[in-house]
């Protein structure tokens, strides 16, 4: 930028507070190995991400808990950037409540979406005449996360709107501890901010066709645990793998997201095959650049 | 007699003159601050305001800036902030002037020796610190008394309280030592006790200087930002004046965290939810900028009072 | 006319500060006369009781390790006014301070002795100072009225001592006494501050007199004030003494002659070296030291 | 003596006034002192006993990691160290320049009491609203790259600036007169009296003010969310344009960690380096003033 | 010994400080002894040039709308030492100052009239007031060293002004010339604030003079000084006349009568009421009321 060109040491990541984990403890390897390049790392929700950074080419690299749309795809080519898609893990999107709440260990995906829709129930009772008549605390994601998006097309769907009157934040440890802290709170994100807490909330079940499955990286990989398990995903910049620092780690990435770096922070690992082709997808794209 | 020759040396001139417009530069850049902080607020500020009224944004009681159906009203980042500002008014006024109190007219000159200093130690804990306190230690300890949320306006408001205490203490106290002594003599001479020299004489003597140290701490109040985002929560609610308990019991969110919360990227940028951000900041600067102001003037006239 | 001219040795002397009394030839009655004291006429044997009100007994004061008063006894009368005098430092304030305990309020400052108040000595355990002080007023050497209405000034120790009944009737009688109403009366709302310094110190008095107290101390009440205002208040030290006992510092000579039934001088080192009738004192001190400090020689 | 009839009277009005307002004030006045400070050290030893087993060696000296045995602090405590220097390099010569140019060459006009009044204020601005000031300024108009090294530098350099004027502007005022004349007096100009005379008899006071207004920068987390400073850094910065955290900013992002051991372990052992540092730097301030202080 | 005593009259007088000067009856001549004056002896005309040095034309010096100094016009013998007298606030240190523009410091003054330095106006444009210090030393009333070492003190000046070849020779020289040199040989490197009072006076006059000026102007050197000190500075002045040109201001009658040449007498509003040879001023002068400040008559 400017006069100052950047140096060719520096990588900068931003992007989905889900995915974060798995970069950074990907990004603290790294670093150990290759303690000169400084390597940044930003928690901005994946549009955030994209939107603010990532296309409007202030970093290298976005984490994203869904792909890229459409209108953030224009936006980058707007601005001369190409973004190339790598599947790094895979989340269990979790549902939980206040281990206090003993009235409910599963929910079914329609009564999710009465809880979560603008302008649908208030209290616990709206859903069931046995819970107590107690309004919902409600935290969630901000709207500018993936997660949000995500579970706004899985749960609320395109005809109505995510209700706005909940604690919406980027900040998943905020949602952990605002249902901790009440005994009618329901909160959701990624599985790994569960597997962290599995003592301080509790974890729904969810029911989709009729049983009720639990989040765990079991369920997820199997892929019984619907609608809520997802891809997670990386996007690297193109025109950035000209830039060693962002090869090397881009490469490093690829090798340890198939390794238990990932299931340690509470997510799926991609398979060998999905790394090979993340591989040969990124020397590709490499040997374009370097040309 | 020859005249003697007194005439300017050149070189000594310029050098001169050319360190004198040096230092001067150095003192209108505070002006330049000033006006490059108006600046940017204003440039964002009006983008944004050609997409939401002024009268909407000074008026409206929702702040939602990305969920639809999107509002822009402030109020209810003004009534949080007012929460916070009152809460810790209430912890920080009276202890902080009891202190000034102490200080002035009751402890010895050794013991004001070290508690100054150790209560300057308050104001330069770094915020982040505090807010951290509040969260982890604070919160927990009032959840087994009250039936508090995590995140709340009480805790946060202590902790403000506490970290203002030494503004209101120390120019507080600086200005009951401006008191003449004569003033105490008169009334001791009366037969005052030294509670009512304190009360009666000093106190009001020194009104103008203690009134100052109080706006400029809730000013400071105000603006503090780290202690209300990480422990008064992100609810942006109109507070309801009426009900004590649901004032301070349950999340709030005052201006300065809304701002925070816009800047870690929990928007994306310039549309107007991004914009939103600067007429918040603007909106906060013009409220601690007055307050500012008349806390320098009615501070200026205790200083001319005993002069 | 040639005693007028002050040699230059004097004026070495003077500024070395160091007396070298040289016994005049004059009569000492004759050099009374001379520097103009014109004695005061309260000593009318009428007007003056003669019981004692202050006694003092071998009083010792200690600032720290200093000696700030050194043995002083003596016997203050009732209803007269009592003028102290010496040069600077000597200790006047020092001892007027004891009498109200207002040196309880230094913190170094340390008394040895008795000072009996009616009989009643007022350093003994028992003794509260703040009772003490409600029965002796104050008045300083500069006019320090609180930034107070008129009004609220001359209330303010009524109120400190719960005297608050008939406030309206005490304040207008305090301030008739002390010579201020005629030129206040209309304006008891304003700031005590905006009156001129006569006036200012006036109101002090009032304000002192105001509780109904004993004794009134006044420290060199007038040093602050000019010539006019000055004669103001000595009229009114004299008016107050029909009903008060007053005791007052001052370092003009001319005004202790003018205005007290007794007075004590007191010289460097804290010693009280005489104290008897003023007309006595002026016209014809026992002691050396006291006439060369009367005649001007030094202080 | 006479007046034996006033004797009853006499004694009783000297019994003691009830005093018990004057010491339940002075009580009620000396809990309040003690109150903050009080509950400040209760909160510093919670802080310290969680930090016990935590801040070790490693933890000063590795990077940041997901998992808390893991995380580190090193890039932090570079970072912070790095804008501080930063910051020292920037508002030394402007806060010393602008405090000269008020207290030895401004006559006492309209201007000059604008400016004052002006660094009054601009002492009393929300640091968060620095921090726009830094987004629009720094990042944006010089686009000298979010969170980078000199954006946060700049950014509360402005924000301590107005400090450290008023800080210097008391020291110079604190050289007595008679100094300025006797040079004046042996033919030294303006520039040679303030070099010579008035700056070295005023630096340990102006270093003393600077380096507590340094203990002021180095808490500040606000304006370095406002310039997007990112949540975390791997290694340390290697130019002044790389993207730098602090130590505030990194322990505000561990506070949002999932695990209870960042909430009472990893946080509280940054807490309570970031308050070592902060007070080793204070007490290099007081060091300097005691050493130093005058003769008059 | 009549003529010791000091009326009451005369001390209320001395109060308000209004002179009202009564003719005296004795011979000046005779007075001039009896104020114990001790001529100086350098008004031998052997040691003595009449060159003028510095000759004021009807300057007027004001601090804002208050005029300090009026109309003065006075012609200063080179390498001689010139005393002004006269009551505090006459205006002494103004006219002092306006020699060498130290006046330009203060915001609100303000010069008319000139002021020539060996013929030439110091205040036409041409002037850099700071080469005209550079030849015109000055001494402040109290000592006020830098809290550097002694021979940085000493040294100052001379780096100033870009005089530093030589610069322990210069030292030296200046040091011994303060007659300071065999007190601090050895602690050169020590800070000068380590020294007395009178010490550090010599010390401000080693400095003064380090860069060999031509005229030194001295406000009130030793009031700040014991009689001891006081009188090494006295003899370090009538030293230093054999080669500079010495102007002094002092309220010390004695001071002036003992160590100068010429004297100026400067009452109240700024006007110098008499300038000629010291014996003449302090035996025979000219005006009343130069008589009555000399006599102690007020001031
Ligand atoms: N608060 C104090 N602390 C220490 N020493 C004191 C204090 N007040 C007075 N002194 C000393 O005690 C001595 C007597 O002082 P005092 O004020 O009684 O003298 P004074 O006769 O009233 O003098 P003046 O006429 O100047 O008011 C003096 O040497 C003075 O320095
Ligand atoms: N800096 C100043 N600003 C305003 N007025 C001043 C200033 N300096 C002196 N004056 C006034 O000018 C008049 C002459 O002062 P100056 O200092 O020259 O008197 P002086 O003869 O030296 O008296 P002293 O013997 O007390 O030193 C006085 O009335 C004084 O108040
Ligand atoms: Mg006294
Ligand atoms: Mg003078
Ligand atoms: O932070 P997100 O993963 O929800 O985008």
């Amino acid at each position: 930028a400017g006069v100052f060109a950047e140096e060719g040491d520096q990588v900068n990541i931003a992007g989905s507070s889900t995915v974060f984990p798995v970069t950074e403890a990907i990004g603290s390897a790294f670093s150990e190995e290759n303690p000169t390049v400084n390597l940044s790392l930003s928690k901005t929700g994946t549009g955030g991400g994209f939107g603010n950074f990532f296309c409007a080419g202030r970093t290298d690299i976005n984490n994203a808990s869904r792909p890229i749309a459409d209108a953030e795809t224009e936006q980058c080519g707007e601005n001369d950037i190409t973004p190339i898609e790598f599947q790094v893990a895979t989340d269990a999107l979790t549902v939980v409540v206040n281990p206090e709440a003993d009235w409910v260990d599963c929910l079914t995906v329609d009564e999710l979406h009465d809880i979560w829709r603008a302008g649908g129930a208030e209290r616990w009772s709206d859903i069931n005449e046995d819970w107590p008549d107690e309004e919902f605390e409600l935290y969630g994601a901000a709207t500018t996360s993936g997660t949000f998006d995500y579970f706004n097309e899985a749960v609320i769907g395109e005809e109505e709107n995510h209700r706005s009157d909940y604690h919406a934040t980027e900040r998943d440890r905020t949602i952990v501890q605002g249902v901790q802290g009440s005994e009618y709170a329901i909160g959701y994100f990624g599985f790994s901010y569960y597997s962290e807490n599995p003592n301080s909330i509790k974890a729904l079940s969810i029911d989709d066709d009729g049983t009720c499955v639990e989040p765990s990286i079991e369920t997820a990989m199997s892929g019984e645990y619907t609608p809520l398990s997802r891809p997670l995903f990386i996007y690297v910049a193109k025109e950035s793998l000209a830039d060693s620092a962002v090869r090397d780690f881009a490469r490093f990435y690829m090798e340890r997201a198939a390794t238990d770096l990932v299931s340690e922070v509470g997510y799926v690992p991609i398979t060998e095959d999905q790394r090979d082709e993340n591989v040969a997808k990124l020397d590709e794209a490499i040997a374009e650049v370097t040309e | 007699m020859s005249q003697p020759d007194f005439s300017h040396d050149g070189i000594r001139t310029a050098r001169g003159t050319a360190f004198r417009y040096l230092f001067m530069l150095c003192a209108l850049l505070s002006i330049l601050t000033t006006v490059a902080i108006v600046a940017t607020l204003l440039i964002d500020a009006v983008d944004f305001f050609a997409t939401v009224s002024p009268i909407e944004f000074l008026t409206g009681t929702r702040w939602s800036p990305t969920n639809d159906p999107v509002a822009f009203g402030v109020l209810p980042l003004i009534s949080g902030t007012l929460i916070i500002t009152l809460g810790s008014a209430l912890v920080a006024l009276p202890i902080g002037l009891l202190t000034a109190i102490y200080l002035s007219e009751y402890a010895s000159e050794r013991r004001r020796a070290y508690l100054k200093p150790a209560l300057e130690v308050l104001a330069g804990v770094p915020t982040v610190v505090y807010g951290y306190f509040a969260l982890v230690y604070v919160t927990p300890a009032l959840d087994t008394i009250l039936p508090l949320s995590t995140f709340n306006a009480l805790s946060a408001s202590i902790m403000v309280g506490i970290m203002i205490i030494p503004m209101v203490s120390s120019i507080s106290e600086d200005a009951m030592s401006a008191v003449p002594d004569s003033l105490r003599q008169a009334s001791y001479g009366l037969g005052a006790t030294k509670f009512t020299v304190s009360t009666s004489v000093v106190v009001p003597a020194a009104l103008s200087g203690i009134i100052s140290s109080f706006i400029l701490a809730l000013s400071r109040a105000i603006g503090e930002t780290m202690i209300v985002a990480i422990a008064a929560g992100q609810t942006p609610r109109m507070v309801d004046l009426t009900d004590p308990a649901g004032m301070f019991l349950d999340s709030i969110q005052p201006m300065t965290s809304a701002m925070v919360q816009i800047g870690t990227g929990d928007i994306v940028g310039q549309g107007a939810a991004y914009k939103s951000l600067f007429a918040v900041g603007l909106t906060l600067f013009v409220i601690t900028f007055v307050m500012n102001l008349v806390s320098e003037l009615v501070a200026s006239r205790y200083r001319e009072v005993y002069r | 006319m040639t005693n007028k001219q002050m040699t230059s040795s004097e004026t070495e002397q003077t500024d070395d500060q160091q007396p070298n009394p040289t016994p005049g030839t004059d009569s000492l009655a004759d050099r009374g006369t001379d520097i103009g004291v014109e004695t005061s006429s309260r000593d009318d044997p009428a007007t003056v009781t003669d019981r004692t009100i202050i006694e003092s007994r071998d009083l010792d004061v200690y600032y720290g390790d200093d000696q700030a008063l050194n043995g002083i006894s003596m016997e203050i009368p009732e209803q007269q006014v009592t003028a102290l005098i010496g040069p600077s430092g000597c200790g006047k304030s020092t001892f007027l301070r004891s009498i109200n305990r207002m040196n309880d309020l230094i913190d170094i400052a340390r008394v040895d002795g008795e000072l009996f108040f009616r009989e009643k000595n007022v350093y003994d355990d028992d003794v509260d100072p703040v009772a003490l002080r409600r029965r002796i007023g104050m008045v300083f050497q500069s006019p320090n009225p609180f930034p107070k209405s008129i009004y609220d000034n001359v209330a303010y120790g009524l109120r400190v001592q719960g005297q608050d009944d008939n406030l309206d009737e005490k304040v207008h009688t305090a301030l008739e006494r002390a010579a201020l109403l005629d030129e206040v009366e209309d304006q008891l709302d304003s700031s005590g501050l905006d009156l001129s310094g006569g006036q200012q110190q006036r109101l002090c008095i009032a304000r002192a007199i105001a509780p109904d107290p004993e004794v009134i101390l006044m420290d060199e009440p007038a040093s602050a004030l000019d010539p006019v205002a000055t004669s103001k208040i000595e009229d009114l030290i004299e008016d107050l003494a029909e009903e008060y006992t007053v005791i007052i510092v001052t370092h003009n000579m001319q005004q202790a002659a003018r205005i007290s039934d007794k007075t004590a001088v007191f010289l460097t080192g804290g010693n009280l070296v005489e104290f008897d009738d003023t007309t006595k004192i002026f016209e014809n001190p026992e002691s050396d030291r006291v006439e060369d400090y009367i005649t001007g020689k030094f202080g | 003596m006479a007046a034996d009839t006033q004797e009853a009277s006499v004694d009783s009005g000297f019994g003691q006034i009830s005093r018990t307002k004057d010491v339940a004030f002075r009580l009620l006045a000396l809990a309040a002192t003690l109150i903050g400070i009080v509950s400040l050290a209760a909160l510093l030893l919670n802080v310290a006993v969680d930090a016990v087993g935590w801040l070790d060696w490693s933890f000063l000296t590795n990077p940041p990691h997901p998992n808390p045995n893991n995380a580190g602090f090193l890039p932090a405590i570079v970072g912070s160290i790095a804008i501080m220097i930063m910051i020292a390099l920037v508002t030394f010569p402007l806060g010393v320049g602008a405090a000269i140019y008020l207290e030895e060459y401004a006559s006492d006009g309209y201007l000059t009491r604008f400016i004052q009044l002006n660094i009054a204020n601009l002492a009393g601005v929300p640091s968060v609203v620095y921090g726009l000031l830094g987004l629009g300024l720094f990042v944006g108009l010089f686009n000298i790259g979010y969170g980078s090294v000199l954006a946060a530098a700049f950014t509360v350099a402005l924000l301590i600036l107005p400090i450290v004027i008023i800080s210097a502007q008391e020291a110079i005022r604190s050289v007595p007169d008679s100094q300025r004349q006797a040079s004046y007096g042996m033919g030294a100009t303006k520039w040679q009296t303030i070099r010579n005379v008035v700056l070295p008899r005023a630096m340990p006071g102006i270093m003393t003010g600077t380096i507590l207004a340094l203990g002021r920068a180095i808490g500040e987390t606000a304006p370095l969310i406002m310039i997007a400073a990112p949540t975390t850094v791997f290694g340390v910065p290697n130019s002044l344009l790389s993207k730098v955290s602090a130590m505030p900013l990194q322990i505000y992002n561990w506070a949002s960690y999932p695990q209870t051991e960042f909430q009472y372990g990893v946080v509280a052992a940054g807490v309570v380096t970031l308050l070592v540092i902060l007070l080793t730097i204070n007490s290099v301030a007081i060091i300097i003033r005691n050493r130093y202080q005058q003769r008059t």
